[in-house]
């Protein structure tokens, strides 16, 4: 039950052989589990998600220290197709379509690092995961709403019968019922599909109240790590993420100062 | 509150007109292809308020703005700005009425730095002719000075002066989304529309952006419209919230009344819940 | 009249040759939303590889067919790896530069092995293919254009439409990003298209050297000659392909043949230019989607 | 104020003004001067006529490339119809000249003025297209120009060609290759000069916002279309002038020359001198027309070897291949183009000795 099926063990990144972004990062994610990752945009949350998938590569960026391990071969600058056919399927931020395929064909590509290519009943479940695709399914993705988008590339991400999957922001730009039901789902897919996924989110309440357990990223470090239901409690995590004050009532915007309170870590 | 550290006229190159921007929006419609983006919104912005249009994915409120900042053409109802009738006015003719807007999935330009990106925000305030310039005469020169000075003014405000010459595309998301509204302020619109300038940001970010909306509305007095899902944002900043689902107006109101409008929880909101 | 009817059938079938040189142009913008300026050269290099084998190497034409093809599928695949591959992600102006770069040095190694000269193929082509009736005679080589190019239509067609392969392709072109985090073989795929392109060039160039001779400026100007052709049937579009390559053809064939031989080259383009100022994306171009 | 700055060490500026300078020191603005001195006080003095001659072709070279640059470099809109405008501006002052008997400092800048009408006309299809579709639109101008300037007999004389008046300049005759160094050398650093003013104010930045995101352009107040077809106008009157300086030059022209093989140099021109890059282009049409030469002399050579005697050895082979594989060469291993190399090349030199 508590078997690793990932470890990111010291890791370093280099953009273009100069820009440095990851600075020893370090995590492991057990079988079936929900893992959140939270921090400031820049940090290097979606760095650590695309030196998982392989995808830095394209972007000329570079593990250059460390490990990563996958259930138990070292995966670092591995080529994505190879990273792709062992499990891993990275949903990317800001939804990226196959803009002129239609739904039902961006779903189809989901099953490119397949060998054996899965039959109808695979659609059937992608459709009653995400009702919403389905009266979608001929129509060009170009065409279609924010929510559904998101639905069709998790959706798309699932096709390729995940063993851990990587969500980048899957609540960004979305109505906050929408984010509601998108949460629901994958809380869903990663019970009944016993998926592990990593999710990369801002809207840390979302993601800290479905997942397991919880790491904070600031400039290229994690900084804190631990339970989801630790990391709800923690007196920084509660002011700096999820914006509650320390009596439990919620921070309103109508108090923002023109100072700011500095994080005590940095 | 930090006020402009230098002569806040400076920022005003066209104060003959002052600063009036009230919108409406009368029976607007909008179709793409068989799909009703829009379909017969009403809407008022007056001068000095603070407006929030809220509503689901999908429910027209960006097709809205597209519409208000010429990028669509709507098929049915009428646009005007200060009385001119302005809905068949190209973007760029907009621009120059006083509409400047920000977008959903952030258009800078992503070579250039960002002082670069901010001094394309002045193309229509400048008054140097293509001869001076292509000549570099003393006069060109000496504009250039006054808007880079202009610029900085706003890159003061907005905390950017670290990063006045990193190229953009190497910025990290939030601040790209610092750099678009400073481009928007640039342009020194009347009426300032954003598309969800707080996707994205984490709370920190979030808590700066509000700063700098406060302080443009309040002490700029602008004239603000904007799109945005995060709710607490929107009840917090806004005078009065437009709710829009499938293309129709949904409700409108002040936050309170929103809050607890039983039709917009339904579509939009969600039963609500403490967490 | 049968002027007029002979003229037709000659448009019909150049038509259909311009649409299957344009087939490959095609397949390579599908997979990679290249252009490629070096496709008149691969149609060149086809047939000069089919002429060299029947008449250098004597090898019958039925081997030398078959042989020209794996040939040129080769060379697509070798031209992919060895010049393109190292710049996928790079920006695309880059990538149209260097075809343009590719284009001038295979045309420089034809010339340089071939000339300036004008060649033949021996006649090979059995003529129960051709058609004579009602005052008009269809050579064999017009009949086996017309139905090479209706082949490779449906198949074409059906590759994109429904194979995954197919599919993949066009996910790749529309998003590279999206199409390898989700395991596609994008380096594969653009070495497919690319073999694929230059087989199915080095078809028409065979076609085109049994009608008019082989001659290395004649063959790479076809390179040209697919840019209205796809242009106006819409880069992406496959049936576009051979309905623009028809209407050029068509064109060529009827300004020819009434008004001047001289203004045959210039009038597809003419065209092209009024068709583009009212449908911006050819006739059967995908509408770019554009979300602000 | 009056302190001399040699090293770009730290941000020293005292005023807005001085950070909009093109050089960033002294020393980069005194080397200039000194090189301009040596082209214009020397060089016309220690070269024999055939180095003069190559060095006349480059110049013009370069105001054709610096004005392909800005309309591919700068404004993003790809152009294979370049040649073809050249061929307007030689033919422009060629006509002006014989016809109209004007004299040459008025039809120089004319035929750049009838080539920048020509070239927006050819840039109307701008308004709607982009990128890959507009770049064929341009290539029919190419073979559309290309047909007028044969077929229109009553205007260009067709095949025959036009030959032009001894050129004169306020009477006096310009004589010889040191004469049209001036003249054309002139024109090639004030036109250069022109275009770096540009780019350091509202139009060329205005073209760099279209080039990167024309919807935001547009958001900026930027009127899109009519800041194409000045790109298209800006770009073809450099074509014109350069187009009219070649038809003074050699005396008599034909439409020949004017095909896409010339638009395609033209291009590798500003490929390999640096997309984007004023001083790239100029570097790029002296390394392109320097190719040229060294290929018509290696060719030379090569025809007179007595191994090779008995090929058949085709010129126009030879340079179309070395032409392709510059360009291909160029972009994988130096896509920035010339311009990056002496950039590096520079800032080396300045550091020297300490590279870091």
């Amino acid at each position: 039950m508590t078997e690793k099926l990932l470890q990111v063990n010291n890791i370093s990144v280099v953009y273009s052989d100069v820009v440095q972004v990851l600075k020893g990062v370090s995590l492991s994610v057990e079988r079936n589990r929900i893992v959140s990752l939270l921090g400031s945009n820049g940090a290097g949350k979606t760095t650590t998600l695309k030196a998982i998938s392989g995808l830095l590569k394209p972007e000329n960026g570079k593990v250059t220290d460390g490990s990563i391990t996958f259930i138990d071969t070292d995966i670092a600058n591995a080529a994505p197709e190879d990273i792709t056919r062992k499990g891993i399927i990275q949903v990317l931020e800001g939804r990226q379509p196959f803009k002129y395929l239609t739904v039902e064909e961006n779903l189809r590509v989901g099953t490119a690092a397949l060998r054996e290519k899965p039959g109808p009943e695979k659609l059937a479940m992608i459709y009653d995961y995400f009702p919403a695709l389905v009266k979608r399914r001929k129509s060009l993705a170009g065409y279609c709403s924010g929510g559904e988008l998101q639905m069709m590339v998790i959706g798309r991400a699932l096709m390729a019968q995940p063993a851990l999957l990587l969500l980048d922001e899957p609540s960004l730009g979305l109505a906050p019922l929408v984010v509601k039901e998108i949460f629901g789902i994958i809380k869903r897919i990663n019970e009944e599909q016993g998926t592990t996924i990593i999710l990369v989110e801002q809207n840390a309440r979302m993601a800290l109240r479905i997942a397991h357990f919880g790491y904070v990223m600031e400039n290229g470090k994690i900084v804190m790590e631990g339970k989801a239901e630790d990391l709800q409690e923690n007196p920084d995590i509660r002011e700096f993420y999820l914006g509650t004050k320390a009596d439990g009532e919620r921070k309103s915007y109508d108090n923002v100062k023109a100072y700011k309170r500095r994080k005590r870590w940095l | 509150m930090k006020a402009f550290r230098a002569d806040p006229e400076l920022f005003r190159s066209r104060r003959e007109q002052g600063d009036r921007a009230d919108l409406s929006v009368d029976g607007l419609t909008l179709r793409f292809g068989g799909v009703v983006a829009v379909n017969d919104v009403t809407l008022r912005v007056r001068t000095g308020e603070f407006l929030s249009v809220i509503g689901p994915n999908g429910a027209g409120k960006t097709s809205l703005l597209n519409c208000i900042t010429g990028y669509y053409r709507p098929q049915e109802g009428s646009i005007s700005f200060n009385g001119r009738n302005v809905t068949h006015m190209h973007t760029h003719e907009l621009v120059r009425e006083g509409i400047g807007r920000t977008f959903q999935n952030i258009e800078l330009f992503p070579g250039m730095s960002v002082l670069s990106n901010l001094l394309l925000a002045r193309h229509i305030h400048y008054r140097y002719g293509f001869l001076p310039a292509a000549l570099f005469f003393p006069s060109a020169r000496r504009e250039e000075v006054r808007h880079r000075r202009i610029v900085e003014e706003l890159i003061d405000f907005l905390e950017m002066q670290s990063i006045r010459h990193r190229l953009v595309g190497s910025l990290p998301y939030g601040l790209r989304k610092r750099v678009e509204l400073g481009r928007a302020l640039a342009l020194e619109p009347k009426l300032l529309i954003l598309d969800e300038p707080f996707a994205g940001m984490n709370l920190e970010e979030k808590e700066d952006m509000v700063r700098f909306l406060r302080e443009l509305h309040g002490e700029w007095k602008r004239t603000i419209v904007l799109v945005e899902h995060d709710m607490s944002i929107v009840m917090s900043l806004s005078e009065r919230i437009a709710v829009l689902n499938f293309g129709e107006k949904l409700a409108e109101g002040t936050p309170g009344e929103i809050q607890d409008d039983p039709e917009v929880t339904r579509a939009y909101l969600g039963p609500s819940e403490e967490g | 009249m049968e002027f007029f009817l002979q003229l037709l059938i000659n448009g019909i079938s150049i038509g259909f040759l311009y649409g299957l040189a344009a087939l490959g142009f095609v397949m390579i913008f599908k997979s990679s939303s290249v252009l490629n300026f070096a496709h008149g050269e691969l149609v060149a290099i086809g047939a000069f590889l089919f002429l060299t084998l029947v008449t250098s190497a004597k090898i019958p034409v039925l081997l030398a067919f078959p042989l020209t093809l794996a040939g040129t599928f080769a060379l697509g695949f070798l031209i992919e790896r060895v010049f393109l591959r190292p710049l996928i992600g790079e920006s695309l102006i880059f990538v149209i530069m260097l075809t343009l770069g590719l284009a001038s040095m295979f045309k420089g190694i034809m010339l340089f092995v071939w000339g300036g000269n004008l060649y033949m193929f021996p006649d090979f082509l059995p003529s129960w293919l051709s058609f004579r009736g009602a005052g008009i005679y269809v050579p064999p080589v017009y009949v086996l254009s017309t139905a090479v190019g209706l082949v490779f239509l449906v198949l074409f067609g059906f590759f994109f439409k429904y194979s995954s392969q197919g599919i993949y392709m066009r996910s790749v072109a529309d998003n590279q990003p999206a199409a390898l985090s989700l395991g596609v073989n994008v380096r594969r795929v653009f070495a497919l298209s690319w073999a694929i392109a230059a087989l199915v060039a080095a078809m028409s160039g065979i076609v085109l050297g049994i009608i008019n001779g082989i001659n290395v400026h004649d063959l790479t100007s076809i390179g040209m000659k697919v840019f209205p052709v796809v242009i106006l049937g819409g880069l992406e579009s496959i049936g576009g392909a051979i309905l623009g390559g028809l209407i050029i053809g068509l064109l060529e064939t009827f300004t020819g043949g009434y008004l001047s031989p001289s203004l045959r080259d210039v009038i597809p383009y003419a065209v092209l230019v009024v068709i583009l100022l009212v449908r911006p994306y050819g006739l059967f171009g995908l509408v770019e989607i554009e979300r602000v | 104020m009056a302190r001399l700055q040699f090293h770009p060490c730290g941000n020293y500026r005292e005023s807005y003004g001085e950070e909009l300078r093109i050089f960033e020191t002294d020393y980069g603005r005194a080397a200039l001067l000194a090189g301009l001195v040596l082209l214009f006080a020397v060089v016309p003095f220690i070269s024999s006529a055939y180095f003069l001659y190559v060095i006349n072709l480059a110049g013009i070279a370069v105001i054709g490339a610096v004005g392909l640059n800005i309309l591919i470099g700068f404004t993003g809109q790809i152009s294979l119809g370049h040649g073809a405008f050249i061929g307007v501006g030689a033919y422009g002052a060629a006509i002006l000249a014989t016809s109209l008997h004007l004299p040459l400092f008025l039809a120089v800048p004319l035929a750049g003025c009838v080539t920048a009408a020509v070239g927006m006309i050819f840039g109307i299809p701008s308004v709607r297209l982009k990128g890959l579709y507009l770049a064929i639109a341009t290539l029919a101008g190419q073979f559309i120009i290309e047909y007028v300037l044969i077929q229109w007999e009553g205007l260009t004389k067709g095949t025959m060609g036009i030959v032009l008046p001894q050129a004169t300049l306020f009477g006096l005759p310009i004589s010889g290759d040191r004469g049209f160094f001036y003249l054309i050398f002139a024109l090639a650093v004030f036109m250069t000069w022109t275009a770096k003013n540009l780019f350091r104010t509202r139009s060329g930045r205005a073209f760099m916002a279209i080039r990167d995101n024309d919807r935001a352009a547009e958001g900026m107040g930027i009127p899109v279309f009519p800041y194409k077809l000045l790109a298209f106008g800006i770009s073809s009157f450099y074509a014109g002038v350069a187009g009219a300086l070649w038809a003074y030059y050699t005396m008599s022209i034909t439409p020949e020359p004017f095909n896409l093989d010339l638009s395609i140099e033209y291009i590798a021109m500003v490929i390999i001198g640096g997309l984007g890059s004023i001083t790239g282009s100029v570097f790029g049409a002296l390394f392109i027309s320097g190719l040229n030469e060294i290929l018509r002399s290696l060719f030379d050579l090569l025809t007179n070897l007595p191994l090779l005697q008995g090929m058949e050895l085709n010129p126009a082979a030879l340079r179309q291949f070395v032409f392709g594989l510059a360009i291909v060469l160029f972009i994988l291993f130096e896509p920035k183009g010339l311009a990056e190399v002496w950039r590096v090349v520079r800032s080396n030199f300045r550091l020297w000795p300490f590279s870091y």
